[in-house]
């Protein structure tokens, strides 16, 4: 049903459950983590002793993607690991929020010309904060989930069903497409 | 009497469980957004398209290990009269209890000799 | 003896239990950086808002990322119009300071730049021919050091 | 059957939720903290007085988030998998002395209804597995049964030492036979034995082979999401409590504690205890291999309570007093 | 055996059952970044894994051949991301032997203690990744903590936690602050053994960990080196090849210490292997610190550098064993050919012969013992 994202306009009993939800949410967040290259390490440096993301309830770093809440992209999409992303993404559950960390998924960073990878995370997905550094530190990476927190508890949900469509899965380039299904007709050959 | 009050509390419990499970359910279906689409409701595989079936008759390596539980666990249900009157019998049910467990070591020390025992 | 490896793991772990933690508590306290640390790349200005840039181009023709856009004035080459860092493609390799012949770039050490918008990942070092907010003060006007990539070509 | 017997019952189970949701709340917080202790940081911090909120923050979160149920999964089982996991663990917690008598249903068979509820949980984690249509999780609800079939007998071996020693399976009787000296010194081997097979029939580390977080993506759970997953945890708390309470009330004298009056107090304060002790393993050890585990079960522990329970024959038809 | 027994044999070749087969990876938490393996699963018995690999692959090899030489140290530094300083010193010893450039006797005493240190580093993100593999969650934090302070003086001496970007032809980019050293020294000498000693006590004594490990996934010299397997992994079966003696470069030769080797060739004996070296390791960027001579650290070289025409190939022992780089050159500013022989890429290559016929969760075990970095492997 969606009691607050149906809504159509506020009342003070969805405004109230509106906020408590937006605290709830907002103060845990949990990771989906598709650790891809190095900004991988910094983040399993902020999960560590130093700096410690368990701290403001981000600590749970979820193996599968239906129960993370933040899609984290630490390093570069190539082609070939791009319609991963996008279905691991599209497989998280409502509501859901992604992180671009460093360079390479922002732009492509130092690899943006070359012929394999995408020219950064937001060509396939809908990026919520990105956080510039190459490797970003995990103080950077603490600052951008702090800010993805504020933006988390001040947004309202109420009749975001209405504001919001569905977030359709952008079809890949067509040259992407060829060699995807290229390689996967030979990858399920063998 | 007591008894029959005690089992009406387990049930009032289990039901009470169950009502407890389901109202979760009833409050996420009132609070949490919902919009399937295929992409979402697709199996996930570490994020590729599954290949085949996931409900295939999958090799189960404790077969053996099935059959074995099973007379352990009777014979848990034998034992547990004769634990609870131990004290009036005496060394009777000693020696009874030492010739029984004796029996089934011998099956269990059988069934290791023949590597059933082993996962594989 | 079977276990005592076992033991031993939870008198190491129950010893951490006790002591001290090792947390930084990052929002709250901040640590000080050292200073060679690059994070974020900005320029040295004087007082009266001129960055110390003579637009040579140096750093953005060795920017392997192409991060760096200057524009120079056109009446007088060696002044820079606008010198622009997206940051969002930076590697921080450095070697634009590294490089810089009149040593005006430099690295400072603010890593809080997370944002919702990419766009504002560009940011101007120099804008309308004057040192813009991103850039640090200083006093002396003249290169600490003389050149130190003499004998250097340019890159081509 | 009166109105205010009834009456009373109804209040007591859902006294019994508030010990369930106290105990996943309380337990939640102090497994993530106690973890970070162990891991030299602070943990949940932030969240309240030390992160106290915590909890209640992730139960917001998961109530919010939309429940998924894959095409291709086994729809009843899907919604009823969470639900076989929980009520057992929770009818379990209603045999469950707090004071000598003062249980919703004080049978006179509590010991083996608490046994026979705890075996139906994995049932409930064999639901959830298999009924994901994920070949992920259906290893992991294979390996739950597997757990399951291993693991029973020697908890029942061993608690059969203790029914032999105390006479009555009521656990009243138990606890109030411990009055002078713990079942814990009499049969100590029985408690190692005991302790181990509690810690791995309710899936905690070193024996959580049915969730394996690095192995088996997420395990039984990999295809829920939201409050599902929130329920499957909330069955491994309540597993948690209900085992960790077993192990008080058999081995370490429930509510007595010589020399003082026996009070609740003791025992809610050894159950926490014991709780933190098996949080302590989860900071220190890795997982076991599967198939060590199941060896482990019928080689070693499976002889050994065997040899408990003779042991205690003897000494218990040698010794009148013991 | 049970399916020895005619009758029973019988029984289980009866009861039909089907493999499944089992995409693991890349969005997988032990994969070590985006690693594909496809498991052909009988129950829990692997029958077949087939690597797939690419999912990192950003064309680093073709990039570089348009970049300048002191370009590619950008490109070299996110090769191997967890060994950055041994890819920088390999890359920057075949462009001094292409350029016959000579290096300071400083700059090669510097470059030995951070290839070193570079090696604790990276045996211990090794480390934690197999605790965290092995289903434990207290050794990767714990192997942070060291990490974190070696990092400290990495950032403090050279700008950058993880990518550095230090070393240049004919040197090393600045000289290090003595009161740095000076701490470090302090850190090494003491307060690393001791995490180290901790570890131990924590994991290698382990008897679950023993249990896991020990007798897994065999491996004898004369399959290493068919399969192209270098580094601790070679080292682990009884080979004593050893870059840093055989092909002395730096200042191993000058330093007093030994190559850790161990025979048995299974998972433990990889595991000990890389235990050993870091206390090794740890005990090279100590004397290091202590008798680095005073002088230049850097020779003057052209911004812009053109070495003759010519192809070179070097060797170098980095941290997961053979790096080499081959680069040729046309006597442009950049490089003709650039091409890399990545370690971890033929570790790798030997997972499938190890893990056949392995468990699940054994193959965690083996997976972990390799060490591989998916950025080397995918390039």
């Amino acid at each position: 049903m969606g009691l607050i994202e149906n809504a159509e306009r506020p009342n003070f009993i969805l405004t109230t459950i509106d906020t408590l939800l937006r605290w709830g949410r907002s103060h845990s967040l949990w990771w989906c983590n598709a650790g891809s290259a190095c900004c991988s390490l910094e983040f399993a440096a902020m999960g560590g002793a130093r700096y410690d993301m368990d701290r403001i309830g981000s600590g749970l770093v979820r193996a599968s993607p239906r129960q993370s809440d933040v899609l984290l992209i630490p390093g570069p999409i190539t082609k070939k690991m791009a319609p991963i992303f996008v279905r691991v993404y599209n497989q998280m559950p409502d509501p859901k929020w992604v992180i671009a960390m460093g360079s390479c998924a922002i732009s492509g960073g130092a690899f943006r010309e070359s012929y394999s990878m995408t020219r950064g995370a937001d060509t396939v997905l809908p990026v919520d904060v990105y956080v510039p550094g190459c490797p970003v530190r995990p103080e950077a990476l603490f600052y951008g989930l702090l800010k993805l927190r504020a933006r988390v508890r001040g947004t309202s949900n109420i009749g975001l069903a209405h504001r919001e469509p569905i977030y359709v899965p952008p079809d890949l380039p067509p040259e992407w497409e060829a060699e995807v299904r290229e390689f996967l007709g030979e990858h399920e050959a063998c | 009497m007591d008894t029959y009050a005690n089992l009406a509390a387990l049930v009032l419990a289990g039901l009470v469980g169950l009502a407890f499970v389901f109202a979760l359910y009833g409050a996420v279906k009132l609070l949490a957004p919902s919009r399937p689409y295929a992409l979402k409701n697709a199996t996930y595989e570490c994020g590729h398209d599954p290949l085949g079936e996931a409900w295939v008759p999958y090799r189960l390596q404790y077969y053996a290990f099935a059959i074995i539980f099973l007379i352990f666990d009777i014979e848990t249900a034998f034992f547990y009269p004769i634990v609870l009157v131990w004290r009036q019998i005496g060394t009777l049910a000693l020696v009874e209890t030492l010739i029984f467990v004796a029996v089934l070591l011998v099956g269990l020390l059988y069934a290791w000799k023949r590597g059933v025992l082993k996962w594989d | 003896m079977f276990g005592q490896g076992l033991l031993k793991g939870l008198s190491v772990t129950g010893r951490r239990m006790l002591g001290k933690t090792e947390c930084d508590m990052y929002p709250y306290r901040k640590r000080v950086l050292p200073p060679k640390s690059r994070i974020f790349l900005s320029m040295r200005a004087t007082p009266d808002g001129k960055a110390l840039c003579n637009a040579c181009l140096t750093c953005q023709q060795g920017c392997p990322d192409n991060v760096i856009r200057i524009e120079q004035d056109p009446e007088d080459r060696k002044r820079a119009v606008s010198f622009r860092v997206n940051s969002g493609r930076c590697t921080f390799c450095g070697i634009c300071e590294e490089n810089c012949p009149r040593h005006a770039l430099t690295f400072t050490q603010d890593f809080e730049r997370a944002t919702f918008d990419k766009g504002t990942l560009t940011y101007a070092l120099i804008a309308d021919g004057t040192a813009t907010g991103a850039c640090v003060i200083v006093e002396r006007t003249e290169p600490e050091h003389p050149a130190s990539a003499e004998g250097g070509e340019d890159v081509g | 059957m009166n109105a205010r017997i009834f009456l009373t019952q109804l209040l007591g189970a859902l006294g019994l939720i508030v010990i369930l949701g106290f105990n996943v709340i309380i337990m939640d917080w102090w497994e993530r903290k106690l973890v970070g202790h162990i891991h030299r940081r602070p943990g949940p911090m932030h969240t309240g007085w030390h992160g106290i909120l915590q909890p209640f923050a992730d139960m917001l979160k998961m109530l919010s988030k939309e429940d998924i149920v894959p095409d291709r999964a086994d729809r009843l089982f899907f919604w009823l998998g969470p639900a076989v996991a929980v009520v057992p663990a929770f009818m379990a917690l209603a045999v469950l002395p707090l004071a000598p008598g003062f249980a919703l249903a004080d049978i006179g068979n509590g010991l083996f209804f608490v046994f026979a509820m705890q075996t139906i949980m994995p049932f409930g984690y064999t639901l959830i597995g298999w009924s994901g249509h994920n070949k992920w999780s259906l290893v992991g609800a294979l390996r739950s049964a597997a757990q399951l079939i291993s693991y029973e007998i020697p908890m029942l071996i061993v608690a059969l030492g203790i029914l032999l020693a105390a006479g009555s399976a009521r656990l009243t009787d138990i606890v109030n036979a411990q009055s002078t000296v713990w079942y814990a010194v009499k049969q100590p081997i029985g408690l190692l034995i005991f302790f181990i097979t509690a810690v791995a029939e309710m899936n905690r580390s070193p024996f959580d082979m049915p969730e394996a977080e690095s192995e088996l993506v997420a395990g039984i759970h990999t295809e829920y999401a939201g409050m599902k997953f929130g329920l499957v945890m909330m069955a491994e708390y309540t597993a948690m409590l209900v085992g960790s309470w077993m192990i008080v009330l058999l081995f370490l004298g429930g509510w007595h504690l010589w020399p003082l009056p026996p009070s609740p107090v003791w025992l809610v304060l050894k159950l926490y205890l014991v709780q933190s002790g098996i949080i302590w393993l989860r900071g220190t050890y890795l997982r076991l291999r599967v198939d060590t585990m199941m060896e482990m079960s019928w080689k070693y522990l499976i002889p050994a309570s065997l040899a408990n329970l003779m042991l205690v024959g003897v000494l218990a038809t040698t010794f009148k007093g013991f | 055996m049970i399916e020895d027994h005619p009758r029973v044999g019988r029984l289980q070749k009866d009861a039909v059952t089907e493999s499944i087969v089992l995409n693991m990876g890349p969005q997988h938490p032990s994969m070590h970044g985006v690693f594909h393996m496809q498991l052909e699963l009988s129950g829990e018995t692997i029958l077949a894994a087939r690597p797939v690999i690419g999912y990192l692959h950003r064309g680093i090899e073709k990039l570089a051949e348009h970049r300048t030489y002191a370009q590619c140290m950008v490109l070299v530094d996110r090769l191997d991301y967890i060994s950055q300083y041994c890819n920088e010193w390999a890359y920057c010893r075949a462009i001094e032997r292409l350029a016959r450039i000579e290096v300071p006797e400083r700059a090669e005493w510097l470059r030995t203690m951070y290839a070193e240190l570079v090696r604790v580093t990276s045996h211990l993100m090794w480390f934690g990744s197999v605790g965290l593999d092995l289903g434990g969650w207290t050794p990767v934090i714990y192997a942070f903590i060291p990490r974190e302070r070696i990092f400290d003086f990495f950032e403090a001496t050279t700008g950058s936690r993880l990518m550095p970007n230090y070393l240049r032809f004919g040197g090393v980019k600045e000289d290090v602050d003595p009161a740095e050293m000076e701490a470090l020294h302090a850190y090494l000498a003491k307060d690393l053994i001791d995490a180290l000693d901790e570890f131990d006590g924590l994991v290698t004594g382990n008897e679950i960990f023993l249990s896991r490990q020990r007798g897994l996934a065999p491996m004898t010299v004369d399959q290493a080196h068919a399969w192209g397997v270098t580094g601790p992994m070679l080292r682990a079966c009884g080979s004593t090849r050893d870059l840093r003696i055989d092909t002395p470069y730096g200042v191993y030769d000058r330093l007093d210490w030994e190559s850790c080797t161990d025979t048995r060739g299974d998972a433990l004996a990889r595991y000990s292997v890389r235990m050993r070296e870091m206390r090794e390791s740890a005990k090279m960027a100590l004397q290091c610190i202590e008798r680095m001579p005073a002088g230049e650290v850097r020779t003057k070289v052209a911004r812009v550098l053109r070495p003759p025409e010519g192809e070179v190939y070097v060797r170098h022992e980095s941290t997961r064993g053979e790096l080499g780089f081959h680069i040729v050159s046309d006597g442009s500013p950049k490089p003709y050919r650039f091409r890399v022989r990545s370690p971890a890429f033929m570790n790798v290559s030997s997972l499938p012969h190890l893990c056949a016929g392995a468990k699940i969760s054994e193959f965690f075990a083996i997976f972990g013992g390799i060490d591989n970095v998916m950025a080397e492997i995918d390039r």
